[in-house]
């Protein structure tokens, strides 16, 4: 890791430490999204990360403001379900910061984090609490804010920002689901943890994990 | 289920491949993306740009309104699904002449969201984008709620006006003031006798016993306003017009365009049935009807059922309504 | 029974009632006769008029094929019903315009004993007639008893091909002769997979069970060739087309149109996956397809299925089928 | 009755006797067409006549041949059933003999019945034995013809006729039904009589009840 910056080659590193991850918990998800959903979250997740390593040597930017445009179109036009979709958002939301920029440092990560937060509650129109991805995404963005603030290293960071992630998950557990095809199961889906959230947690663990150069 | 398809899971693909092989003239897909469908022909330096889509299954909306005098291009999603934002920005960066971009599509949640997203990055290439959505359906929120209702088969007079003004070269602002006007002007009320069957589902997209239909009911099968018994024809466009009339402002001696839809299954000999309707019904308020469409111009797969659509006229909609248009699925040269 | 009408044996009125109010511009009743059907138009002296007709329920068959480039007149039977030969009589003394008729219908017992009647009082009247017949359907008789054959989709082509060379002002022996070389050319099988519910029956024409399909069955529920298990769109396509190959003379470097018409219910999705393999398959023998045709041209009511038409053509065929046509049902411009 | 000679008043009075007769035997009729038909029949002649005679005045023809002609267009349009287009090919096929005459004679008649059956079987393509409404047309006719050739007064020629279509019904009883509706139920068309053969019958029994002028 080179002075907390990230730059083509670390984001090549996270995706497949995602994709990694995803693989691995493919089956959980689809387990997850299955008791309160159609089931997919497992497939699509494991699919669209790997179509991201897949590609990405053939997108041609230096601008990773640009890099993250084109992944984050990839990932929406291969996965347009729910999570690929807001996943996505989260891409370009982020590619807007890094617009210009050959590498990103902490500054920009957490701007970045903070974008894609912002643009999947413009877009989808839910809160924290509302038992949806976001139950992981805002405590996790919150806690990278709160790092670079304090100038941790790039490393712990993304561990501090996957450990909130994963306590948003237990969180989720006791929330009742009003978006998404959850909303369906209304009380009942109280009791068990949101599978978009879950998802969001194993990205950022995915993140942690990654050796980066 | 019975249908004539082959894999399930290819039946988007395969209509839409069946479709270009039929119209390579008038219908070409982006970057090989059979999602993504643009008009053959020339484009027109300075035209402004529509881009419309949705989810399958509707045909001929979208990709049917992709052509001369209506849209320019259209994102294709699954069967009653919206496509990806990715797609629609492909599309919306292959359609643009150097005039900016009309997304024009029907009010729901997944294609609001990523049309505004597609606008977003439109908007970063330097593109300008405006919106307008079809809200047409009376059965879908109350009046006042206007923003929260569904696009059903009343889009099409957004399409026809819209794109009329820009093939006479008006510009971005005016285009869509003229679209957001013929929105405004559109109301659409629907009854369903039958279900269809989503063909990866497999089943009925709803139930309703063999001497029901339902009112108001949306084009997915979103439900209507009541259940009741069947009624006869004129009954049923009694209502529908009822509805419709006490939602906006209609009286002796304006004119307006009538649809009568038919949403699959309902043979043309009924759409007829209740056209004489309606046309009765409109003569007795004085109401004039300048142009009548009856025939499939929104569909929900096999589904029994029609709608009648009002489409209020002054000077300038008309002008524009009676302006040719032309598309595999739509012809209108006189 | 569900269906958005009336009282049922008000259904074919109605209709027409319908359909007259929408297209006054195109279509006139003679002597106030709702069965009797005439072009609007002004009428071209010395040109040769067209009649045809034949019970209801299969729009845009037959009406809806009266129109510029195509038929003079029509005459409408009750729902599967020929039409009264006094009624058809009516319509050629109304269309005729001093070059003679073609009596131009498909081939049934009741329409053919009913045209044949008015053939021999319009003779009276020194008004010559001529007839052709419809004989498409593959599926209805052996090869080498084409004259035994039903008239199904197909008659379309032979509308288009008399229509085109009467409006060219060819003489009444020409546009028949065209008319039945039109009939010659062209082959059509069918396949059903639900029934219709005539009106005033009230009950379904045939029954068919969940998983199953009828192979050549006629537009009425006629029998077909045989009943099977419900086979992909591709297979069904293949299946239709070896039948229409094995009939007639098809080769490399052959030229055809294609019609693939749906029966009432299907969508036209379902449509377009069938021209995918359609197309396909022609693809592979090297026969080029000039013009396709996909969508509803000859129904019966809400049945579900579809039929393929393949239409050879050589120069003279092909310059008629180009030519122009205009009806409230079918338009061609270019 | 006037030295044989038929002329338009007599048409009229026949059709009003014919069509009191079907108005008598209306159920009867029903009842036939129903055990191997649709049971239209009944309404269908009664329905038939009465227009003929309602509208008779309507009709300004002093040529019989057109009157006839006239006659059978308008039954043919209000009675496009089976018996009523074959009657009607009756009516129009006898009007082409009448062409250009103010009254007929016997002979006319007896070509007229002729012209008739021929019509018929021209288009209908049955013949006699078929079980059809020729059972009872046919020898009628052959009655007529021979009645006139003999030189019988015409209301005897009447009474002949009506006696063989009669005769003609009870034949039908015997044979196996192979046109129409009827033919559907093959064998077990054979004991009951054709309902068509019946409605001849009765219209030569409706002629030869009629008060001549
Ligand atoms: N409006 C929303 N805002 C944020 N997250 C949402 C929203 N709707 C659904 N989600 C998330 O999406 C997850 C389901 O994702 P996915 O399986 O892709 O959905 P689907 O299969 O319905 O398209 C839910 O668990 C929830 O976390
Ligand atoms: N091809 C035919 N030639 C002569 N008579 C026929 C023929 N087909 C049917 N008929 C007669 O028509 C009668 C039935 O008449 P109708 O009830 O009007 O028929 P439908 O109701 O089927 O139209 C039969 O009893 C038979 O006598
Ligand atoms: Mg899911
Ligand atoms: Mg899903
Ligand atoms: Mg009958
Ligand atoms: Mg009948």
């Amino acid at each position: 890791m080179n002075d907390n910056i990230i730059g083509r080659e670390d984001i090549k590193r996270m995706l497949s430490s995602i994709s990694k991850v995803m693989n691995d918990e493919k089956d959980h998800l689809t387990e997850l999204d299955s008791a309160m959903g159609d089931g997919d979250l497992g497939i699509s997740m494991s699919k669209g990360f790997q179509i991201l390593c897949d590609q990405f040597d053939t997108v041609e930017a230096d601008d990773l403001g640009k890099l993250l445009m084109k992944l984050g179109m990839l990932l929406n036009a291969n996965v347009p379900s729910t999570m690929g979709t807001l996943i996505s958002i989260c891409f370009i939301k982020a590619a807007k910061i890094g617009k210009g920029k050959k590498e990103l440092n902490q500054e920009d990560l957490a701007l970045m984090g903070q974008a894609a937060v912002d643009g999947v509650m413009e877009r989808g129109k839910a809160k924290v609490g509302d038992k949806t991805m976001l139950d992981a995404l805002v405590p996790a963005v919150d806690a990278l804010s709160k790092a670079v603030a304090e100038g941790l290293a790039l490393k712990e960071t993304f561990k501090l920002a996957y450990e909130k992630a994963a306590e948003g998950v237990e969180t989720s557990k006791k929330l009742k689901a009003v978006f998404g095809r959850a909303a369906y199961y209304g009380d009942k889906s109280v009791g068990s943890q949101d599978s978009g959230a879950t998802a969001i947690a194993l990205i950022f663990r995915g993140i942690s994990e990654a050796e980066l150069v | 289920m019975k249908k004539l398809i082959n894999k399930p899971e290819d039946f988007g693909r395969e209509t839409i491949e069946g479709i270009i092989l039929a119209h390579p003239e008038s219908l070409k897909m982006v970057n090989g993306n059979f999602r993504c469908l643009v008009r053959a022909d020339e484009k027109k330096k300075s035209k402004v740009a529509i881009s419309t889509g949705g989810g399958a299954g509707h045909l001929p909306v979208f990709l049917g309104y992709v052509g001369y005098g209506l849209a320019d291009g259209v994102t294709v999603g699954n069967v009653f699904t919206s496509p990806a934002f990715a797609d629609m920005y492909e599309v919306g960066m292959a359609i643009d002449n150097g005039a900016g971009v009309l997304q024009l599509y029907g009010n729901y949640g997944g294609d609001k969201m990523n049309f505004a997203m597609a606008a977003e990055m439109l908007d970063m290439e330097d593109i300008r984008v405006t919106e307008v959505r079809g809200t047409d359906d009376v059965a879908s929120a109350p009046k006042g709620e206007e923003d929260k209702r569904r696009g059903v088969a009343g889009i099409f007079y957004a399409y026809k006006i819209a794109g009329a003004a820009a093939e006479k070269m008006f510009n971005l602002d005016e285009v869509t003031r003229l679209a957001q006007k013929a929105v405004d002007h559109t109301r659409t009320m629907g009854v369903a006798l039958s279900p269809c069957i989503l063909p990866e589902a497999g089943k009925a997209t709803f139930t309703i016993a063999d001497d029901e239909m339902e009112l108001g009911m949306g084009i997915h099968g979103e439900p209507g306003i009541e259940r009741t018994k069947l009624m006869t024809c004129d009954d049923t466009v009694s209502y529908m017009l009822d509805k419709i009339m006490r939602d906006y402002e209609y009286k002796a001696g304006d004119e307006v365009s009538v649809l009568v839809n038919g949403l699959g299954a309902t043979p043309k000999e009924e759409l007829y049935i209740a056209y004489r309707k309606v046309s009765q019904i409109l003569a007795e308020k004085g109401i004039g009807i300048h142009r009548r469409y009856i025939g499939e111009f929104a569909t929900s797969l096999e589904m029994a059922g029609i709608s009648v659509t009002l489409f209020k006229l002054d000077g300038e909609l008309k002008e524009l309504l009676d302006a040719p248009a032309y598309t595999p699925f739509f012809q209108q040269f006189r």
